[in-house]
């Protein structure tokens, strides 16, 4: 859960940065936007904040919560706010309900439950005002008119016989401050450790009764507040992660290698659990060297093939890479981005590995890097990556990042109608047979060599990172050189009608565009729909092919436009510098976050307004 | 016939070691009767390493120090291939080092031969890992291969020839060729292969090898005994080769590849993967999310 | 040495490019240009060609007459065409030698030496027309008027005791053929030989004047040419290597540790001859990965610390290389470019690395990119670099190419006097003990913390590549995450009076720009040199600090000229990309090749010529 | 007084083996009086790699797995610097293996700690490569540190420590410290340093745990010796601690810093690189060129 530090502090430093565009990303007025909306008995789009210690359990009650607002047809997105530590230090986690679709944080919390002092005090500074604070007591010194303090921790060990229950305890507490309805919140409980075996559930339910009976004790028997039921009764609750992890398995991909990175590993833990079912494996890598070697092995092999990783790791696989783009063997790289360069903060937030997937490597190489936007967008992208890999026989990089592959949010169950699986040219032993000659690298019209793998009798052949001729020895000859190259780098081109569109939202004739890619995706639709209210019409171009850069519809959409804010979450405006390599338009402008946060749609929507957004 | 592409001309320099090693494993691969289709030779960098566009088969060149990586998936992708990786020392004991160890830690069914020449032999000549003290001014002691391999616990077939006794180094070949078309686990072979033109110790290694058969009582069963037989003719100026360990089958631990994928019919590889057989499973996974 | 394949065949593929700007490189005409000069009894810019097989000893005569044609005052370029392979393979080796300054090969042959038939093939579609061929008996077949075939195999097996001398008694009878002066020409063997112990100098000498004796005997003792002496008598003959490497010592330099890869290696093994008498250490690690964490390391602990590699390495060494960024270590890294992607062609030239070394490692952090153009300039930019990543803390890459790292050529002696050593703000004990407050990363206005290192009592710290607070404690901030980015990236900003400028050549008044870096410095200028024989003006920009681009100089010229050739080795035009990201200028063309060989200047003449050159 | 930066609290669970390798390395550091701006502390990318946070002098933070390559660049840049590698199992034995190999083979005088709890501790539980079958779904077998710097000839110093025994660490990195500062080597000491939150082996360890000089007649100076009694204890399902092997004087191979920085006073980072000082000679060189 990000944190609004007073008055945004950027300005001096952003004065500072090497494009001249920069801009603060102070809404008009914060306080306007949250605090002007006493805290209501009845609300259509709440935030709830857990706060308290690395170990704490906070994220448990925001995804107890999570679940149970998605079962009342809620729109529900959850993020957090933790250290790169196990125990201890500071942590939260926010969980946001919206009867209408949501995909971001809400400016302000509604409602903060704090299991420490420090927690009740971070807590403060982004409750509403009005907000009710919910703290443990003994620990939270904090006191107000609205600061409840129960005996969370206390009822935990001595009613459940572990403190650590008190997290628990506290979602009892809460379903009765929020009016949830009782059934259905221990049904979530039920749902989530009814697998676990052992007493788990037993206990979570006595320490949800205890926190129930708490609140009604001490507070009393009225919801301090309510929440609006939804429509989107039937939407899953999901991440980018899963997604890319679902999206693998339906996408054929049967082999996958990796090393534990934040924020990637959910997607190897996802798989360890899903691909032995349909004769796959994942492997733990001793490295992310290993890792992608032992994916363009068994890419080599046949196989559907990903690594997934995260900057680290992603920067060592660079030479691997650009061998996969020489050698054109089909992978699939996911780089879950976060905070960078090197370590930098390993669970926060960024989208900084932009320039380093489409230009890193020694040498020059096809490669097609692609963004989703939200979870369902990256099940079908990582499909597409699949699919495209192996038809165009070179690298493809899934570019994410830590707000997309960690924060859930709901959405429609994924679509297995639009599934397709396209191998391309990969040649059975009959096809073989049919054919005068065949070589690896021949030299086709379309830049691709039909595809024997090991095993296919007929199909023996050299794959090689060393420039080579069409049978695959080496070769320095320079014609062959020109035309290898020719052949690799043409596909950029010749693949434009294969890779995934751009998606537009909002009016179709506003002169103000918004650009974007990832995670950004949510911001941005919700900063469309506040400043719609104000009148301000706003179109979206959501990137979703970065990488070659999509000139014409960004063409189209720039001569449709006044003005476009390209919003993204780096130093430098990676996507705007990308973009004006092809297009140097006047009118792109630069929206830029890269304090470890994601968006909120106020800082967007503010500096729309403060830069003069209608046209 | 469909045409393909021949074997090129060995780039070596006449009488480099590594033409010793291409004949023995040609032989090996010949004797056993491995189908070419089946057959997968992975190259390293390094002179050693452009061994696969010197035969037939499906070839691999790799990038330095990565052919095991690269081994491990294509073999646990299609554990019916015969998968061989063939490289220098520098390649292996360099930049490689970490995928060595993990390759012998991991002992998926591979067949890993390293031409041995104590030198960097494409790069011209600069001491490798395993140059003597002295060699090119090279100050640290060289590494053992042999020793590290004993002291993995799940390595069970190492094994040391010299390319200047071929018939010794093809029946060591074989039998690791076996070993993993069994699917016993990983073998590792390292043959000394001098290199002629930057490091000529043909004459000196054909001193200085000491089959560890020669040694009363060996037992390549004891890997104990072994790590200490080898250290002993290391200690007397002589190099141990022959078949150093094998460890017996009621030690021997699974291969991984047998460990992951039980039957040899399903595999990453060679599944079936289209939508019509796997939909209504995948619809399953699907409508188990929440 | 490069070959041209009749027609360049460049066209058909280039127009696949994805840049629109896709031109052949065809001179109008190459047979003008060369072969309209029949072999002249006394030239004033001779080229020869020394081609047989690997192992042949071809660079070795190149390398001799090298030599000779320096101490007789003329300016010498030599280059190769090896293959990646220790013997066998066709090699040639080529040697320029001019009484006008030259960086670069000459557009045709005036003389051959083939070992081999497939070198006297090669060698022949190389020669002007009315050039030599002196072939060995035996084993070369073509025949013609002006072809000589001499037993220089048999006469060294058996007067020599091994064939292998072929190569010197070749030598002997060139200094027939060329008229050289016997006396000079067996000095050249002395320098070369001397020092070698045993009986290598008696035997190479002895071989010399079989050779001798062969030509005279055979062909008579009038030479077929001659070569005019030149001004140029106090040169030296070195490589961009070698000039890095003695930079290197000369700018403090004390610490190197790299792995072998070609073109880089030279560098490595100067140092380990030098380093050591200057209390320095050198070593040859286990692969790049620990190279360049090593010379972190040595950095860190206070010393000038460098590494050197080629693609590969490069590409191993990106996360490295963002550690040093975050972490503010200063470190030098060397670009030896060849052919690229992945292991590519390791003996060829091409200079594809440039957006590889500006955007690579995951996330953002200053860097700096230089390249010089010439031997001298490799020097002096050597030692700026050092200067640079001590004073502004963080990583600078010197990007040579392959060309630049291995071809010989003649300049002055490197001056000394241009020397001078800024280690920036490191602090001894006594600085120390003044100073209220040490913290490693504190900020200050010019992005600088002053650095102790270890040993320095009361310097003590921490120094990482996590995100970090001023005492250099992980943090996850975020207003000291703003902080810190603007700090290091301001960097980028502030430097800029510090960065090489861009060195001009030329006419300033001309309308017609070249751009280039790294060895395209030699065909750029000689370009110039014939195209204002044509009478076509031009002026040059060479580009010696790529990162930042340096955007004001950039844009000044841009404003000067009509139109600009962003001159390349590489296919997608990358310096051309760069520069158009900040000054999209309809100016702007480019001229590119990238099959491995270096520029002809016939061939820059050439496209500015068919392109209309003049404005 | 100059202001300076402060240790930071552990960040690490309570309970967490590592708090016994910091008090370790804390007290020996104290003990043997190593002046505080002449220590500099190297830690790798985990829980464990976090430690030079949590002390005085100087701290350098490396990457996943590079912090021994750093530590070398480090010692050889100024042999005077007492360095320590710290970091975890994951760091030096998965993504760190073939510098730690390395590492032992170069022989620099370093104190390399690993801090071993069979997991991945900071990514939340994964195993480790010294992992037992079945943690987590582990197939691999485990790695054994020491058996393999066993094999390395000129591993010199291999100790194993137990966090869960203070005192008996505590006295093995105190030799390790002397060792390093008379330049003999790389000394090795991987602690059992169980991680209590994914992996809790304190009680079982207890148990397991047999120090060396337990077995009759157990000798640190015979390699051979050594090698099959920590076979043995690992075999009767125990885990060899103490003192495994300290080369006797006559068989240690001098350390790379010794071989190439004899003096102390002389070395990259404290010679004296003034253009006054150096430059007649830097004008011969440039003289002697041609
Ligand atoms: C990442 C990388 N680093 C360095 C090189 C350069 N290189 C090519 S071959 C080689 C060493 C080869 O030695 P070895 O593996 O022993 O093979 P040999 O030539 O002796 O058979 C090196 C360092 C490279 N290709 N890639
Ligand atoms: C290149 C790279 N890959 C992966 C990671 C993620 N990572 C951080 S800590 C860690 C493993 C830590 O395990 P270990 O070294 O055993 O330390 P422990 O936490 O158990 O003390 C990993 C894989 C990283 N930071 N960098
Ligand atoms: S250089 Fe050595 S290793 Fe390479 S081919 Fe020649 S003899 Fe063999
Ligand atoms: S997770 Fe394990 S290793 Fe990490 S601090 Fe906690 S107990 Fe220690
Ligand atoms: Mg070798
Ligand atoms: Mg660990």
């Amino acid at each position: 859960m990000p944190r609004r530090e007073g008055p945004f502090t950027d300005l001096a430093f952003l004065a500072m940065a090497t494009t001249p565009e920069a801009h603060t990303l102070v809404p008009a007025s914060g306080e306007q936007l949250g605090s002007s909306r006493p805290a209501a008995p009845v609300l259509h789009d709440v935030s709830v904040m857990i706060g308290g210690q690395g170990g704490d359990g906070t994220l448990t009650v925001s995804d107890l919560l999570a679940h149970y607002f998605r079962t009342r047809g809620l729109y529900v997105y959850t993020s957090r706010n933790v250290l790169s530590r196990i125990r201890g230090g500071h942590a939260d986690a926010s969980m946001r309900a919206s009867v209408e679709p949501t995909w971001s944080q809400k400016w302000k919390e509604d409602l903060v439950v704090a299991f420490d002092d420090e927690a009740a005090r971070i807590g403060q500074n982004h409750l509403v005002s009005g907000g009710i604070l919910l703290g443990d007591q003994g620990q939270v010194k904090v006191s107000g008119e609205r600061v409840h303090v129960l005996p969370l921790s206390v009822t935990a060990a001595s009613k459940v016989g572990n403190g650590l229950f008190k997290n628990t305890v506290a979602y009892g507490a809460l379903s009765l401050i929020m009016g949830l309805d009782a059934a259905s919140a221990r049904a979530v409980i039920s749902a989530r450790f009814g697998r676990r075996g052992g007493d788990a559930l037993e206990r979570n339910l006595k320490a949800f009764d205890l926190g129930r009976q708490l609140a009604l004790d001490q507070i009393g028997k009225d919801p301090l507040l309510t929440v609006e039921d939804g429509a989107a009764k039937d939407h899953i609750l999901t991440t980018g992660n899963q997604a890319c992890a679902l999206g693998f398995v339906v996408g054929g991909g049967r082999f996958f290698a990796g090393y534990p990175i934040t924020p990637a590993t959910p997607i190897m833990e996802a798989l360890q659990r899903y691909l032995p079912q349909f004769d796959g494996v994942v492997r733990q890598a001793e490295d992310e060297l290993a890792a992608i070697n032992m994916t363009m092995g068994a890419a080599y092999a046949g196989a559907r093939a990903m690594t997934a990783t995260s900057g680290p790791g992603l920067s060592l696989m660079t030479e691997g890479i650009g061998h996969a783009g020489e050698a054109e063997i089909p992978i699939v790289v996911v780089d879950c981005q976060r905070v960078g360069p090197s370590t930098g903060e390993p669970t926060r937030h960024e989208q900084s590995d932009l320039l380093h997937v489409v230009f890193s490597s020694h040498g020059e190489f096809p490669r097609f890097v692609l963004a989703p936007g939200d979870a369902q967008d990256t099940f079908d992208l990582t499909v597409t990556a699949l699919n495209l890999a192996e038809k165009w026989q070179l690298p493809v990089i899934l570019l994410l990042d830590q707000a997309l592959s960690e924060n859930a949010q709901t959405g429609p169950r994924f679509d297995l109608s639009r599934v397709r699986i396209d191998r391309g040219k990969l040649l059975t032993a009959r096809d073989i047979e049919g054919m005068a000659v065949y070589k690896r690298y021949e030299f086709t019209p379309d830049g691709i060599s039909p595809r024997a793998v090991p095993g296919t009798p007929g199909g023996e052949g050299q794959t090689t990172g060393n420039e080579h001729d069409e049978w695959g020895h080496v070769s320095v000859n320079r014609e062959n050189r020109r035309k290898m190259m020719a052949k690799r780098m043409g596909r950029l081109e010749l693949a434009r009608p294969d890779l995934p569109p751009p998606r537009f939202f909002g009016d179709e004739k506003a002169r103000i565009g918004l650009i974007g890619f990832g995670s950004t995706y949510g911001p941005i639709r919700e900063a469309q729909r506040l400043l719609k209210k104000e009148g301000v019409a706003t179109r979206f171009y959501q990137a979703r092919t970065l990488w070659p850069v999509p000139v014409d519809s960004l063409q189209a959409f720039l001569e449709s436009v006044d003005v476009a804010y390209v919003v993204e979450h780096n130093y430098m405006g990676q996507l705007k510098m990308l973009i004006q390599q092809y297009l140097p338009s006047p009118k792109l402008r630069s929206i830029r976050k890269y304090d470890g946060d994601s968006f909120f749609a106020e800082e967007i929507v503010g500096e729309v307004r403060r830069s003069g957004g209608t046209p | 016939m469909t045409e393909h592409v021949k074997p090129v001309p060995p780039t070596w320099c006449p009488g480099c070691g590594d033409f010793g090693v291409l004949a023995s494993i040609k032989k090996s691969l010949s004797d056993l009767k491995v189908p070419l289709e089946e057959t997968v030779l992975i190259g390293g960098i390094g002179c050693s390493g452009g061994i696969h566009n010197f035969m037939d088969g499906y070839g691999f060149h790799s990038l330095h120090g990565r052919l095991l990586a690269n081994a491990v998936g294509v073999k646990l992708a299609n554990p019916k291939l015969t998968v061989i990786a063939a490289g220098g020392d520098g390649d292996g004991y360099a930049i490689g080092m970490g995928h060595f160890i993990h390759a012998l830690k991991k002992n998926v069914s591979l067949v890993y031969v390293v031409m041995m020449n104590e030198t960097y032999g494409l790069t011209k000549g600069q001491a490798s890992p395993t140059a003597p003290v002295g060699y090119r001014g090279n100050v640290e002691s060289p590494f053992d291969a042999v020793l590290t391999a004993l002291s993995i616990p799940s390595a069970s077939f190492i094994a040391r020839g010299f390319s200047g006794d071929p018939k010794g180094a093809a029946q060591l070949l074989t039998e690791a060729l076996k070993f993993n078309r069994e699917r016993k686990g990983f073998a590792f072979v390292e043959m000394l292969s001098p290199c002629v033109t930057y490091n000529d110790t043909y004459k000196l290694w054909r001193e200085k090898v000491q089959n560890v058969t020669s040694v009363a009582g060996y037992d390549a069963a004891d890997r104990s005994r072994a790590f200490s037989t080898c250290l002993e003719i290391m200690e007397a100026g002589r190099i141990p080769i022959g078949m150093i360990y094998r460890a017996p089958e009621d030690r021997r631990l699974p291969s991984l590849d047998q460990t992951v994928l039980p039957t040899l019919e399903k595999a990453p590889a060679t599944t079936d993967i289209s939508l019509a057989t796997n939909l209504p499973r995948y619809q399953k996974l699907v409508d188990a999310l929440t």
